[in-house]
């Protein structure tokens, strides 16, 4: 029983162009995020290690927003940890995508004993809290970049695996893919034509939700001491580093904070928003 | 130099209410004690209850003296047990379990008078068989202490009578008294194996409750030896590894007492009226520690180059905010007596480090520097800016960040570049014999010198100050001019306590009055 | 004359998207209801019809918004009321039967619990009388076991059971108008009759007003006193039913009685079938299947059928007769337990893997839901041409004229390749779906009741295409259905499945002309036919059949 | 009956999931390099003084042999002995167990209630300016690291104003009261971190039932908005709902190492922290096993809320 008459138009996607404000302002943040990673060394005003000013200098003219608990400049070393937090939450997400969900459609599609097994296991490891796997792991194989996106990337797949065979679960039984079935496609086709089209919408939304969950991972990580190591600097440790600070009146550990929560909430809210689009779309 | 509070310290109470003014954190750390006419020399009260912040508790913490690994365990461990000679503020040996000791002439041999006023807390006399059974365990085949190093130099111990002991050593040693005063050479009962949860000492507490991690509470020993205290009935340590959180703890009343402050709060603290800083200059120090015998730092160019390159004031004021003393390439702190005065401080001198480096065909050559907050907190930091301050050298370090808990297992002893550190030691042969004798199990440079071991020896067996002054004055110049390390700084040892709490004095070698604040403490309520 | 117990006047309600685009999907609506009486709105989906019922109780699902006009119910004017006077009417004066009650019936909760929530949290009836009350509305609908049938949960209730529970449900508060909204549409043919008919008897005696919202203009003809025919939001025609059924003035509703799902006058024998020299494009030989591991349930039981060249065979029986699964064990969706599958006379092997390109390519199949048999993702351009790909290797030129070729076969612009499904309506998706099946130029297309979710008259373009491809390309179909009056417009030869057994086959004209199985002969009665005092006289023969079966 | 026998299959694949879990364990702990002689040593450990300690922790024997050893007693309860200090790690990780559920249980108590009213007075009217807002906080505090918030909770009420403890000290002899004051900080740190999470899915678990037809005919009866909303479409969305908080609660279980840091509170995940880093392996293995447990029964008690709450399950035609 349609509400509207007649087939319903996608005529929708033109909206999808014409963002509201909240959403664009969000895109800009993003932007701005990732293109002050990208051009770092050219936007920083200073190096990332460069000691230039007293230890927790209060903002100025030149440190606009001070001096970190070594004297380097806060403003230029947020800069350079947009760069490690960006990059390695996009590798841990990009990872985490790429296994789970073509382990996750392959089981969906596959089905049987493959399916049963590598559920298994997924579920047991899903068991383990994901903090838990990452201290033993960088435990074991020490704290580097490749070792953090790899680990955290392997925990988001397992999440992953889970909505990517859901998803793919529902697309399977349809009968498009039936159809395709008794073309006599292969695998390949059947994921990559048929299901990946249509689980590409959520998938797209539950990215940026991982996205935000592996920054914020990260964050958490380096709080405890275990993520990025310096001389890299990620903005988590960058709070971690300079919490000191607070107790003299210092803001300098808030500006990286806030810098990670301005990346999160526009990612959320803009996943939201998309989700929202999606739904609309496709009534 | 010593910054004691003077007289020497003994069961006696001579705690004066005193509060240390710092000089500020962008000053030079310098120590300006005063008696505080504000307040009134209030004698000792006895009563109340205290919590301590350590900086840790982990499972691995023990009652079993010859294995604690870290200070937070010898907070408590003095608080239960006795060493049989104690340090004072000057770092000279003072009796304390044992009255009075004597060397024999080449000191190869020396006997010690026990006290006999003593008992454990299980009620049994504390004699001569403690002490053989206690050094015993240390020494033994099966220890896992790392007493172990500087206890087997005991070739022999004999029960004089109840109350002496004569022990032989294996060489001559004019500093077995103050060896004595290790923290982990605390005296046990005769016969005791069991360090679960329960032990009997004959400190001024007794053990309460001891689980690991969980909760350690120690109640007055009122049948203490000394005169004075202790005077609290109870106190409760608290592991709180957080730095940030330790203090806040103070600050929000939920502690009394603090160890190991980071130095930013130290300002924090000092304007707060109702809290007390304890500043003690010490011979803790963080050094690079550069391998003789691998590339390219068995180079002198290299090492040269490197030590050069150190911007020591930078290191002290922007990490440890003043609270520190620049190092001189030797382990030997400007508190010691044997300090050696005449060589001339090490400064930061680009022009030199580049022309070292350039010498040895390094110049903007990568260079793996190995690092970790595991020697100390503020390792990290230090040799950050350190890498800043020889970048501007044409040093180039490539610095690789190793997980705190395989840093001794994987780098140290094996990299030619690294972070290091130790505590002071009261006596210039206990570092030197350790880290710097040929073939030591703890040697992290693979220092290896005829002369400079000899110059050891020597040293040991001498009783004349004068002498040894001269000798290790040597062994200092020597380290400077070719060894491998090069001391960035000597660290302050900072704690701080409500003011309410009285009787703690600051001490060189060990937070809270080298851990032994339990003894004198007392609560002004 | 009595004042009406629902008058609508000019009523316009729009559609309004969140971008704020108004579309009208009621305009100028005016009618009014006598009591007593049942007024039916008639027409295809996007008609409006819900919508204009639902105005009723002054509800516009969300999305929609009333634009102009007035309702008056029973006196009072809706529009203008709040949520909370609205509430009041609700449930009390106006009612409501929703086409599912499977659906439309709380899953979580007791039936009597949902039956007597009304008199009991709003009308201050004692529980035990709001049930009592309930119980002697079961037993007036003729449910089984009226004291116990409250105390179970919706699921444990059969269709037609839940569709007389949920009328019990909106006459307990004894309501002045009733609106049923395609009450019967979700049923089978042979449970329909029976809850018409119930319903027929609970309005004649209760006297309530009856706004009755259907597609099906011979069904209505059994209930309503007045039709209103909608199309496109506004009403075509208005009128008495023995006026609309049997001198209807629109060109619309002569349509809607031309393609209504009733028996043609007269099955047309359509030839001997030929038995050519070649073997049959199918045979099945003893065919039964199930699902489940042992034991197994069999949905499919000792099928034997064979099916000449270019012949339409149809299928028929209700839900759960095993129509559905023969067809996938035709396409290997679905394994075989015993018996052969002979294409071509070659013995077909089990499941989809064992069977070779060309054998796949051969049978083809049509899905009953033209949204979910093509993928939304995939343009109308793709659809078609990746058949063309994988089984001939087209490319380029060749694979855009065979693509356009075979939109010409089933008459759709080839404007529309670059569209996507969603883009189309249901009778042009259930096109590209056919075009689909064709592109794989196949012995054997299996339909899979590629008509019953479409509108009558474009269910009946649909069957004309069908009667045409098979004329000019000589393609045999399986037409599987639920509808015996399509099968006697269309089929060639007739299969009447029940309970998964084939009950009697052979020539439609034979079949539906004299049929001996009583099951066949009950499948015809139930199919209404266009007169109004045909439900009266369906005659009680059927009825002892029904409770047999139900 | 069927639905025992369903909630009898969850169990069974539940207990098959933590042996596969206690054997990943083993496996993890295994391979974990480094080992407890020198972590314990640190910078003191010299090759004798490894291999004393080698001996005194018989960490000499083959694996297989370990974990048949290891498992056959953690099914007796025998978790084993630290290999740090010697005590029972069972016993220790039970103590910090008890503190993580106190922690856990007083942040669901508020939490969960809590969540579930925000999420149906947001979906009692979507997209009000309510709902609005319910969905705006929920985004903020799901983006925002959950230490920033404790240390500014901490700032706030512990150091400036001096209300309440900074660090969560347990003692035996706690009243209530003393209890409340240690976990008001954590606790309301924690409730921030799950709540928008269950109340959003509530939220949407809620609206998704309020779209179908059953819901639909409940308004259509002329019920009351709240009626509707807590009688018709409470259980039919219980099940999803139930599963979020199941996960959630997992999380504070076991995944809340930074707020116990932060708080310095003795739960079962800073012990966890501890012995990775001293390569306590028992203690290791126990927290793992624990986590896994909480998990799979929390897992295992939504499976049940979802069977109970459908009738379908619970009484099959």
């Amino acid at each position: 029983m349609s509400v509207l008459p007649g087939p319903v138009k996608l005529g929708s996607q033109r909206s999808v162009l014409r963002l509201p404000i909240l959403p664009s302002i969000c895109t800009v943040v993003l932007l701005i995020a990732v293109a002050a990673a990208l051009t770092a060394p050219l936007l920083a005003p200073f190096q990332e290690g460069e000691i230039v000013t007293q230890p927790f200098a209060a903002p100025s003219a030149v440190n606009w927003l001070g001096g970190d608990f070594l004297g380097r400049d806060v403003l230029s070393r947020i800069i350079y940890g947009l760069r490690v937090t960006i990059g390695v939450g996009t590798g841990i997400t990009a990872l985490g995508f790429t296994l789970g969900s073509s382990l996750g459609f392959l089981s969906a599609v596959i089905g049987g004993r493959f399916d049963q097994v590598v559920s298994r296991i997924v579920d047991a490891l899903i068991s383990f809290p994901s903090m838990m796997i990452a201290l033993v792991v960088i435990a074991g194989l020490g704290s580097s970049i490749p070792v953090l996106v790899l680990t955290v990337g392997l925990i988001d797949a397992t999440r992953v695996y889970r909505v990517g065979r859901a998803l793919a679960a529902d697309i399977v039984v349809r009968d498009f893919v039936e159809v395709a079935r008794l073309r006599g496609e292969k695998l390949g086709w059947i994921i990559f034509h048929e299901i990946l089209p249509n689980t590409a919408g959520p998938l797209l939304a539950e990215f940026g939700i991982r996205f935000t969950y592996a920054i914020l991972f990260i964050s958490a990580l380096s709080f405890l001491g275990l993520g990025v190591q310096p001389p890299h600097s990620d903005l988590g440790l960058m709070v971690k580093e300079n919490i000191q600070g607070l107790m003299l009146g210092d803001y300098t550990p808030i500006y990286p904070a806030l810098t990670i929560a301005l990346i999160t909430i526009s990612v959320n809210l803009l996943v939201d928003w998309y989700i929202a689009v999606v739904k609309r779309t496709r009534r | 130099m010593s910054l004691s509070n003077g007289g020497p310290p003994s069961p006696v109470d001579f705690s004066v209410s005193r509060r240390t003014i710092l000089k500020g954190f962008a000053g030079a750390g310098l120590l300006l004690p005063f008696a505080n006419a504000g307040f009134a020399q209030a004698a000792p009260k006895k009563g109340g209850k205290l919590v301590v912040a350590l900086n840790a508790w982990t499972s691995s913490d023990t009652l079993d003296p010859g294995n604690f690994y870290d200070s937070n365990n010898a907070m408590v461990g003095f608080a239960v047990y006795d060493l049989l000679v104690n340090r004072g503020p000057d770092l000279k040996a003072i009796p304390w379990l044992a009255e009075s000791w004597e060397p024999n002439a080449d000191a190869s041999e020396w006997v010690f008078k026990l006290r006999s006023d003593v008992t454990f807390h299980s009620g049994k006399r504390f004699g001569a068989d403690d002490v053989i059974y206690s050094y015993t365990r240390l020494k033994s085949d099966k220890s896992t202490s790392p007493t172990k190093a500087f206890m087997s130099q005991i070739k022999e111990m004999k029960k004089v009578d109840d109350h002496t002991v004569r022990f032989v050593l294996d060489a001559p040693n004019a500093d077995l008294p103050i060896t004595f005063s290790d923290t982990r050479v605390h005296i046990v009962e005769d016969g005791a194996t069991e360090f679960l949860g329960k032990a009997s000492g004959t400190g001024p507490f007794k053990v309460k409750t001891f689980e690991p991690a969980q909760s350690y509470v120690l109640t007055r020993n009122d049948h203490y030896w000394g005169s004075g205290g202790p005077y609290v009935d109870e106190i409760e340590y608290v592991g709180i590894p957080d730095r940030t959180a330790r203090v806040n703890a103070l600050l929000s009343g939920d502690v009394d007492i603090v160890m190991d402050l980071d130095p930013t709060a130290v300002p924090v603290l000092q304007a707060n009226p109702d809290m007390v800083v304890l500043n003690a200059k010490s011979g803790t120090h963080v050094n690079v520690a550069m391998m003789l015998d691998m590339d390219p730092t068995s180079k002198n160019d290299v090492r040269m180059a490197m030590k050069y390159a150190i911007d020591r004031e930078a290191i002290v004021q922007n990490v440890y905010k003043g609270f520190g003393v620049v190092g001189n390439d030797h382990p030997i702190a400007p508190i010691d007596p044997f300090y050696n005065k005449e060589i001339p401080q090490r400064a930061y001198d680009p022009d030199k480090a580049r022309f070292h480096i350039k010498k040895a065909g390094l110049e903007n050559t990568k260079l793996p520097f190995y690092t970790s907050d595991a020697p100390r907190n503020g390792c990290v930091a230090a040799t950050q800016v350190y890498q800043q301050s020889a970048a501007k050298c044409g040093i180039n370090l490539d610095l690789q960040q190793i997980p705190a808990d395989s840093y001794w297992e994987k780098v140290w002893i094996k990299q030619p570049m690294l972070i290091s550190s130790w505590d002071g030691r009261p006596v210039p042969d206990l570092i030197l014999s350790i880290a710097y004798k040929t073939g030591g199990d703890y040697n992290e440079t693979h220092w290896k010198n005829d002369k400079f071991d000899k110059l050891l020896v020597e040293g040991r067996g001498t009783l004349d100050f004068a002498k040894r002054y001269e000798i290790y004055g040597e062994c200092q110049r020597m380290l400077q001019d070719d060894g491998g390390v090069a001391v960035m700084t000597f660290l302050d040892i900072l704690d701080a306590h409500a003011s309410h709490v009285k009787g703690i004095k600051a001490h060189p070698s060990g937070n809270l009055d080298f851990f032994q604040f339990a003894t004198n403490v007392w609560v002004d309520a | 004359m009595q004042a009406p117990v629902l008058s609508v006047r000019d009523l316009c309600v729009d559609a309004v998207s969140e971008s704020g685009v108004r579309t009208p999907i009621a305009k100028n609506i005016t009618f009014s209801i006598q009591p007593g009486k049942v007024l039916a709105l008639i027409g295809e989906s996007g008609s409006g019809k819900t919508t204009i019922s639902l105005s009723a109780m002054g509800y516009f699902k969300p999305g929609c918004e009333m634009k102009s006009g007035s309702i008056v119910l029973d006196g009072t004017e809706l529009c203008g009321l709040d949520h909370r006077q609205l509430q009041k009417i609700r449930g009390t004066r106006v009612t409501y039967v929703a086409q599912s009650a499977a659906a439309a019936f709380n899953g979580a909760l007791k039936i009597n619990r949902q039956v007597t929530e009304v008199p009991v949290t709003r009308m201050k009836v004692a529980k035990t009388d709001a049930v009592a009350r309930a119980e002697a509305l079961y037993s007036r609908l003729e449910l089984p076991d009226p004291r116990g049938i409250g105390r179970r949960y919706p699921h444990q209730v059969s269709g037609g059971q839940l569709q007389r529970l949920m009328a019990s449900m909106a006459m307990i508060s004894e309501p002045r108008l009733l609106i049923l909204d395609e009450p019967t549409t979700a049923l089978d043919v042979t449970t329909q009759i029976e809850v018409l008919r119930a319903f027929k008897r609970l309005i004649a005696e209760t006297g309530v007003s009856v706004i009755y919202v259907t597609h099906d203009l011979a069904l209505v003809a059994q209930i309503a006193d007045e039709i209103v025919v909608l199309r496109n939001g506004e009403m075509v025609e208005h009128g008495p039913v023995e006026e609309i059924i049997h001198r209807p003035n629109a060109e619309y509703t002569r349509k809607l009685i031309g393609a209504a799902h009733v028996m043609p006058e007269k099955v047309e024998p359509r030839g001997p079938i030929k038995v050519s020299a070649s073997p049959p494009v199918l045979e099945l030989q003893s065919v039964s299947a199930g699902y489940g591991k042992s034991p197994v349930t069999l949905a499919v039981r000792n099928v034997s059928l064979s099916v000449q060249p270019g012949e339409i065979v149809g299928i028929i029986g209700e839900s759960g007769s095993g129509k559905t699964s023969l067809g996938r064990i035709v396409s290997g969706l679905m394994a075989v337990q015993s018996g052969e599958i002979r294409l071509n006379g070659t013995a077909l092997r089990q499941g989809i893997v064992n069977r070779s390109l060309e054998q796949l390519r051969d049978i083809q199949f049509a899905f009953q839901m033209a949204d979910v048999a093509l993928n939304p993702r995939h343009t109308i351009r793709k659809i078609l041409a990746r058949p063309l790909q994988f089984y001939f290797g087209l490319k380029g030129k060749a694979l855009q004229s065979e693509v356009e070729h075979l939109m010409y076969l089933v008459e759709l612009p080839k404007e529309m390749l670059g569209r996507y499904p969603a883009e189309l309506s249901g009778g042009q998706k259930q096109r590209v779906n056919l075009a689909r099946a064709l592109a794989a130029k196949p012995k054997l297309i299996i339909c899979d009741e590629i008509t019953s979710a479409l509108d009558t008259i474009v269910a009946s373009t649909i069957l004309e295409l069908v009667e045409w491809l098979r004329r000019e390309l000589n393609v045999t179909f399986l037409f599987i259905t639920h509808d015996i009056s399509i099968v006697a417009k269309i089929a060639d030869q007739v299969a009447v499945m029940h309970r998964g057994e084939v009950v009697e086959s052979g020539a439609t004209a034979k079949i539906l002309g004299g049929p001996s199985h009583p099951y066949t002969r009950l499948l015809l009665d139930s199919v209404p036919e266009m007169r109004t005092d045909w439900l009266d006289n369906v005659g009680a023969k059927t009825n002892v059949v029904l409770l047999k079966s139900a | 009956m069927y639905m025992p026998l369903l909630i009898a299959q969850r169990a069974a694949i539940g207990v098959a999931t933590l042996m596969l879990v206690s054997l990943l364990v083993f496996v993890g702990t295994e391979i974990l390099p480094g080992d407890v002689a020198t972590a314990i040593l640190g910078q003191g450990a010299t090759p004798e003084l490894v291999s004393a300690l080698h001996v005194r922790l018989h960490l000499d024997d083959p694996a297989y042999l370990r974990y048949l050893h290891w498992l056959g007693n953690l099914l007796v309860g025998d978790a084993g002995q630290s290999l740090v200090n010697r005590l029972d790690v069972g016993a220790t990780a039970l103590a910090r167990a008890q503190n993580s559920l106190i922690l856990t249980c007083s942040t669901a108590a508020v939490a969960v209630p809590l969540s579930l009213l925000l999420g149906l007075i947001a979906a009692s009217r979507p997209n009000s300016k309510v709902d609005r807002a319910i969905s705006a906080f929920s985004v903020f505090m799901i983006s925002i690291p959950d230490f920033l918030l404790a240390i500014l909770l901490v700032t706030l009420f512990a150091v400036k104003l001096g209300w309440l403890p900074s660090i969560a000290r347990i003692r035996s002899s706690y009243d209530l009261f003393d209890w409340l004051r240690v976990l008001v900080l954590p606790v309301t740190t924690l409730t921030f971190a799950v709540l928008p999470h269950m109340a959003r899915m509530t939220r949407t678990a809620v609206l998704e039932v309020l779209e179908t037809p059953a819901l639909e005919m409940a308004t259509l009866k002329g019920l009351p908005r709240w009626r509707v909303l807590v009688v018709h479409a409470l259980p039919n969305a219980l099940g999803p709902i139930a599963n979020v908080i199941a996960l959630n609660l997992a999380y504070l279980i076991s995944g809340v190492v930074v707020i116990e840091t932060l708080f310095n509170f003795p739960g079962l995940g800073r012990y966890m922290v501890d012995a990775v880093t001293i390569r306590d392996v028992p203690a290791v293995q126990i927290c793992a096993m624990l986590f896994c447990a909480a998990y799979i029964v929390l897992n295992l008690a939504a499976d049940i809320v979802a069977i109970v709450a459908n009738p379908r399950v619970r009484y099959p035609r």
